[in-house]
């Protein structure tokens, strides 16, 4: 444990160095707050309908202005902060778990498993991710755990190979053979050894692929996919103000902010933690 | 009573894939040999000798292709991995490299005490920590190490630990594959003393695995040279050191520069580049400078010069040796 | 020999710190070497003692940062390395100050055949055409033993074993005629009979084209075997030079002595003599002489003050508070 | 050389072969008659007997597998809506995808490659960071909102450029560069992460210390090795690019392959779906098999060791 808190320690010592993974950093921290307290800081309902202010441009009242059917946008893209980050941690923490799993046995144990596991992973990759969450979404419908699972097993295979490749490396090391050496089961080996030490690529790629997660989740939504109306969302919102962009362009704009700065966020630490954790970087 | 390890006949064949393409290496080929209880058994050869694949399978690391091993008077060569588990706890194993045979995540307490729970040995921690404190006295570090991380050590007190953590199950044997290769000269000293040390107080057998005749003449008994996966010559160390037989041993005895500026040799450095490996006649031969006829007929086999010293050569050696060093 | 012929190469008060997270890494103090004309200098020394920062320092290699040269001179014929112009280092990286590396198998670019990157250097330095660099490069290949030269220059890097490109890179040091050749661990990563023919290689060239070598090296046979000189570094320090023979036959030095006495020779020794400890931290390193928590001759006036480098016979330069104490 | 393309080739098949199962259970998966979701709710009851036959939707699900793979490869699979083979349809709107890809690709490859080089060459300058920054905000900036802030700058504002539709070359522009902007940022960092971790290299320090310009050294010594490896990651863009194309082609009314998957799944029409997943799977596929056979091509140390076999 003290081995983690140290190597925690020298990350974040790390990333306050890189500006910018301050800043995503700092971006997560707000959208995060964001998402848990939507109800105290939204001004109005997200679903409340005002027809008479129909379209309105950004106000005092309505700091983003309101929708084609008088809802107050600021409160929608408050309240689709909660909706969009929980289906992409749902989404990446899933496939990040299944994604380990399926990689280290397929790296640790190799021969037949190895080869099917991976031949399985293919066929994912095969399929672009964006289609294949629109063929499963498209099956089974657009329902939010549906969502999860489309975006999930669309990641599975990424985190599958970086978890292979990492376990990999582990193994060929030493102190896996001098594990063997002094007795140590094969499964003790795995979880006690290769794993905790192939778990620093995998946050990396967990949190580039929560920027990923969103920009699907929204993307899907934008489509007509994703979350049904009225659950406020930024994707479905968007497209909805497609509709109406020349005469109320704003109902676009701010939905569109909302994702974008979230998805920088995630990439800005992202980028930031790889720098501070890629060994190739660090000096002797 | 039986030699602590018996070896019959062992082969190893690699199976390399490349860009979809079998190769295979025949990595090791026809090595017997016995190492007696108590002994220090050298094992010396360039890279890609076959060395550490040899150690490697005594212990069960790698699986022969074909051949036997037995230890302590049991063949182990087809057991799994549960049936061999008791001879891992009587046959241990250090590697070369203590930056990469210690996991980094783990204390040295965690490190050392693994051992006592795989085996059965002491389940209480409260005992489990008196006993490791016991063995890392032994190998010269102390107690208030047992917290510290690998990487919070120099390649010395690594090395230590490694040695530390073969040492809890009370092995009879150990393996010790290239064990100060990766440590400077002055910290080398340190181990090599140390290993002498504990041999003697713990009654080990060691094979001793080292590409530097200068550690392995300080270390052994008895002295086996490797050259392409075959055993090339055997003898009692001073024997070997004193009258090499094979020209491959002379050569290697040749090439190491003495720091002792006064004993100078000369290497001729155009020839004697290429290692080939010939489908028949002797390995040897394209860089030998003594070869006859038959050399290039006939692979030789490994005979015996007298009851203790066998070399695999058609025309072996007999002046004195080129070891000034004893002087 | 050192007082007849001149001096090529003055490296003066060298000091280089590296900038890390944990802190700066005093990595070299004070280094003063120098070489003469023809003459063949080892620089000896265990791992993080600064000899390889010293040597890279002299062709500016060192990526700054995070190194910095933060006081010396070096001088090539009186010309201070340190200060001239990144062109006029170019004309001297290669053409008049050749270098080899350690790994052979990485200091070759895996995308280039031996003949394009060994063209290249040539064409740089010698200013010829494409044909005349061609037969240079061939001169040069058989020169270090390579026969087939044309088959060679044909071949990628990855098709050569671990010697022949040692023997690619020395022709290729060899080729632009430099006045010193720098060789940084030139056979650590390569087994002992391939070291003694590359070694024998290097010897060879020196007296032939009268090139000053400069030779790095953890391993004191290495530099029994092949120079004229010693330098004995420890921890970022000169700790002791001289004449081969004197240096190490006679040290003066307990580090130097130490050392010597840590190398395995025969069984016939009871015990190894071995230096106690390893080497310290050099963010932060012990005061006084850096040596003197592993001495065992050790005393006050070692922890405080860091001890000159004096000449202690003719020629024979060593920095301890106590060498008449160890003298022979 | 040959046998090894070959090998590769038959690597491919098993690929395939899941992928269509995958889609087929997918498509299973859909609560309903399958003979329904397959005519279309409004069919009459001897259209479902005579899918039920063509489909063999009365047997076991192996072999409705076979069979439908059998249509689908005879290009007998027809669509719900339009009842003309989807083969038929498809093909032209493919094409279309193609010409945007192409399009942005045109602009994007050498734009990045040479931005991201630049930076590495120029590393911690403001160039590097100016360029970094940016290509940032590139990969994270959604493609259909870029689309639409475009259309609303270009289109409803200025009213330089059509908001959508495929009429002419103008109609190109906005959508190409809204691809070409995500796939830009991309390949530029790829680009620079490669090119810095190969100036680190210590072949590239022997070129240092042997006196060559550092101009030589980084746009010849080092280019090289990175030209190598950029070539492959770009070849697994292309299914990133597809996906994008899907986004792109809705918020522009592009007609081509990626919106006629979605409007498939609005119309209920999965004939359409089930193709053209199967399609542009496989399209992406033999685009990484191209990826790889042009990397042995090019790369001496597999282009030799295959040669030498």
């Amino acid at each position: 444990m003290k081995n983690w808190f140290c190597s925690v320690r020298i990350i974040y010592r790390r990333l306050r160095k890189n500006r910018l993974a301050v800043v995503g950093f700092w971006i997560i921290v707000a959208f995060i707050f964001t998402a848990l307290f939507a109800p105290w800081i939204a001004p109005y309902d997200p679903s409340e309908q005002d027809l008479l202010a129909s379209l309105e441009g950004p106000s005092v009242a309505h700091p983003m202005g309101v929708d084609f059917f008088g809802r107050d946008i600021l409160s929608r893209v408050i309240w689709g902060t909660r909706v969009s980050l929980t289906i992409a941690l749902m989404a990446v923490a899933i496939s990040a778990i299944v994604g380990a799993l399926l990689g280290s046995l397929a790296g640790f144990y190799g021969g037949i498993l190895d080869e099917v596991i991976m031949r399985i992973m293919d066929v994912f990759l095969a399929i672009p991710s964006i289609l294949l969450a629109i063929a499963i979404v498209a099956a089974l419908g657009p329902r939010t755990s549906n969502l999860v699972f489309a975006v999930s097993l669309s990641t599975i295979p990424e985190f599958a190979r970086i978890a292979r490749s990492a376990v990999l490396v582990e193994r060929s090391k030493e102190y896996i053979e001098a594990a063997r050496a002094i007795g140590e089961s094969r499964l003790s080996m795995l979880f006690r050894y290769a794993l905790p030490n192939s778990l620093i690529p995998m946050v990396v790629q967990a949190s580039l692929r929560m920027a990923t997660a969103i920009l699907s989740v929204s993307g899907l939504g934008f489509l007509g996919l994703g979350v049904q109306p009225p659950t406020p969302e930024w994707g479905t919102d968007l497209s909805l103000a497609r509709t109406y962009l020349e005469i109320a362009p704003h109902a676009g704009i701010f939905p569109g902010i909302a994702i974008f700065l979230s998805v920088i966020g995630f990439n800005f630490l992202g980028d930031g933690l790889n720098e501070a954790l890629n060994p190739r970087l660090k000096d002797r | 009573m039986n030699p602590i390890v018996q070896v019959e006949d062992l082969k190893k064949v690699f199976r390399t894939q490349n860009f979809g393409r079998v190769s295979k290496i025949t990595a090791v080929e026809g090595v017997s040999f016995t190492i007696q209880r108590g002994e220090t058994l050298g094992l010396i050869g360039e890279s890609g000798s076959g060395k550490t694949t040899v150690g490697r399978m005594i212990v069960k690391l790698l699986n022969p292709s074909s051949g036997h091993i037995k230890l302590d008077g049991h063949d182990v060569t087809h057991l799994n991995e549960k049936a061999f588990k008791p001879f891992r706890k009587r046959f241990q194993i250090v590697f070369q490299d203590p930056y990469s045979s210690l996991n980094p995540r783990m204390t040295v307490l965690q490190l050392l005490s693994r051992p006592l729970s795989v085996f059965g040995i002491e389940k209480d921690r409260k005992k489990q920590r008196m006993k490791v404190i016991e063995v890392l006295h032994d190998v010269g570090l102390h107690e208030e190490h047992l917290n510290r991380y690998p990487h919070e050590f120099s390649g010395g007190q690594r090395q230590r630990v490694a040695v530390a953590r073969a040492l809890m199950t009370k092995p009879e044997f150990i393996v010790l594959d290239e064990p100060t290769s990766a440590l400077d000269v002055s910290v080398q000293a340190q181990i090599l003393n140390l290993l002498r040390q504990l041999k003697a107080a713990h009654n080990l057998t060691y094979l001793f695995i080292s590409h530097d005749l200068g550690v392995i003449h300080y270390m052994c008994d008895r002295v086996l040279v490797m050259y392409m996966g075959e055993i090339v010559e055997s003898a009692p160390t001073e024997e070997l050191f004193t009258s090499p037989a094979h020209p491959y041993t002379r050569f290697l005895m040749e090439s190491i520069p003495d720091p002792d500026p006064e004993l100078t040799n000369e290497i001729d450095y155009v020839n004697k580049v290429k290692a080939l490996q010939s489908t028949y006649g002797c390995n040897f031969l394209s860089r030998c400078d003594r070869a006859l006829p038959n050399c290039f007929d006939r692979h030789p086999e490994l005979v015996k010069l007298s009851s203790n010293h066998l070399v695999r050569c058609h025309n072996p050696l007999k002046e004195a040796s080129v070891w000034k060093r004893d002087g | 020999m050192s007082s007849v012929s001149a001096k090529v190469l003055e490296i003066k008060d060298l000091q280089v710190r590296f900038d890390t997270e944990d802190g700066v890494v005093k990595a070299v103090e004070d280094v003063n070497l120098d070489l003469f004309s023809g003459e063949m200098l080892g620089v000896v020394g265990e791992t993080g003692c600064g000899k390889s920062v010293t040597l890279q320092s002299v062709l500016r290699l060192l990526p700054t940062p995070p190194t910095r040269i933060t006081r010396g001179q070096i001088l090539f014929h009186g010309e201070n390395l340190l200060d001239v112009s990144e062109e006029r280092m170019n004309e001297i990286r290669g053409g008049k100050i050749a270098m080899i590396f350690q790994e052979p198998m990485t200091s070759l670019n895996p995308v280039f055949t031996i003949g394009e990157q060994m063209r290249d250097v040539i064409e740089q330095h010698r200013r010829v055409g494409k044909r005349k660099a061609n037969s240079i490069a061939i001169r040069a290949l058989i020169e270090v033993g390579l026969e087939d030269a044309e088959v060679v220059l044909s071949k990628y890097p990855h098709e050569l074993s671990g010697g022949q490109r040692q023997r690619v890179m020395i022709a290729m040091a060899l080729s632009c005629q430099p006045e010193i050749l720098i060789a940084d661990e030139p056979t650590t990563a390569l087994d002992v009979s391939i070291q003694a023919q590359i070694l024998a290689i290097i010897k060879h060239l020196r007296q032939t084209h009268n090139m000053s070598v400069l030779l790095v090296t953890h391993n004191l046979g290495v530099v029994a075997q092949t120079c004229d000189r010693v330098a004995v570094m420890y921890a970022g320090y000169v700790v002791e030079k001289g004449e081969k023979f004197g240096v190490l036959k006679a040290p003066l030095h307990p580090y130097t002595r130490g050392l010597l006495e840590s190398i395995p020779r025969s069984r016939k020794v009871r015990e190894l003599r071995s230096i106690p400890g390893s080497v310290p931290n050099l963010i932060d390193p012990p005061e006084g002489c850096r040596f003197h928590p592993r001495c065992s001759f050790a005393t006050e006036v070692c922890k405080r003050e860091v001890p000159i480098l004096e000449e202690a016979k003719p020629g024979h330069f060593v920095a301890c508070h106590h060498w008449r104490r160890l003298g022979y | 050389m040959g046998k090894l393309i070959l090998m590769r080739v038959l690597l491919l098949i098993p690929v395939l072969l899941g992928v269509s199962i995958f889609i087929f259970l997918l498509m299973r998966l859909i609560p309903g008659d399958p003979a329904i979701i397959i005519a279309g709710e409004n069919a009459t009851p001897e259209m479902l007997q005579q899918i039920r036959e063509e489909f063999a939707l009365d047997k076991p699900l192996a072999i409705q597998y076979v069979t439908f793979m059998k249509n689908l490869l005879s290009g007998k699979v027809v669509s719900i809506k339009t009842r003309r083979p989807v083969f038929e349809e498809l093909f032209p709107r493919f094409l279309n995808t193609i010409h945007l890809t192409l399009f942005s690709m045109a602009i994007a490859i050498p734009l990045g490659i040479t931005l991201g080089i630049l930076a590495a060459a120029h590393r911690n300058s403001l160039l590097d960071n100016f360029v970094m920054v940016l290509a940032l905000l590139g990969v994270s900036m959604p493609v259909f909102w870029l689309g639409i802030i475009l259309i609303l700058v270009f289109a409803v504002q200025l009213g330089w450029l059509p908001s959508g539709g495929k009429e002419g070359f103008a109609n190109l522009i906005l959508p190409s560069l809204t691809i070409a902007f995500a796939l830009t940022s991309m390949i530029a960092r790829m680009a620079r992460a490669m090119m810095v971790e190969t100036l680190s290299k210590e072949y590239i320090r022997t070129a240092v210390a042997y006196g060559l310009p550092r101009r030589k050294v980084v746009y010849k010594y080092a280019l090289k090795n990175v030209m190598i490896p950029i070539v492959t990651v770009i070849g697994l863009q292309f299914g990133y690019l597809l996906g994008g194309a899907v986004l792109t082609e809705s918020v522009f009314g592009w007609p081509g392959i990626g919106r006629y998957i979605v409007d498939g799944i609005f119309s209920r029409d999965y004939s359409v779906v089930q193709v053209g997943i199967m399609f542009l799977s496989m399209v992406f596929v033999l685009v990484n098999l191209g990826v790889d056979v042009l990397y042995m091509l090019i790369d001496p140390k597999v282009r030799r060791d295959v040669s030498k076999a």
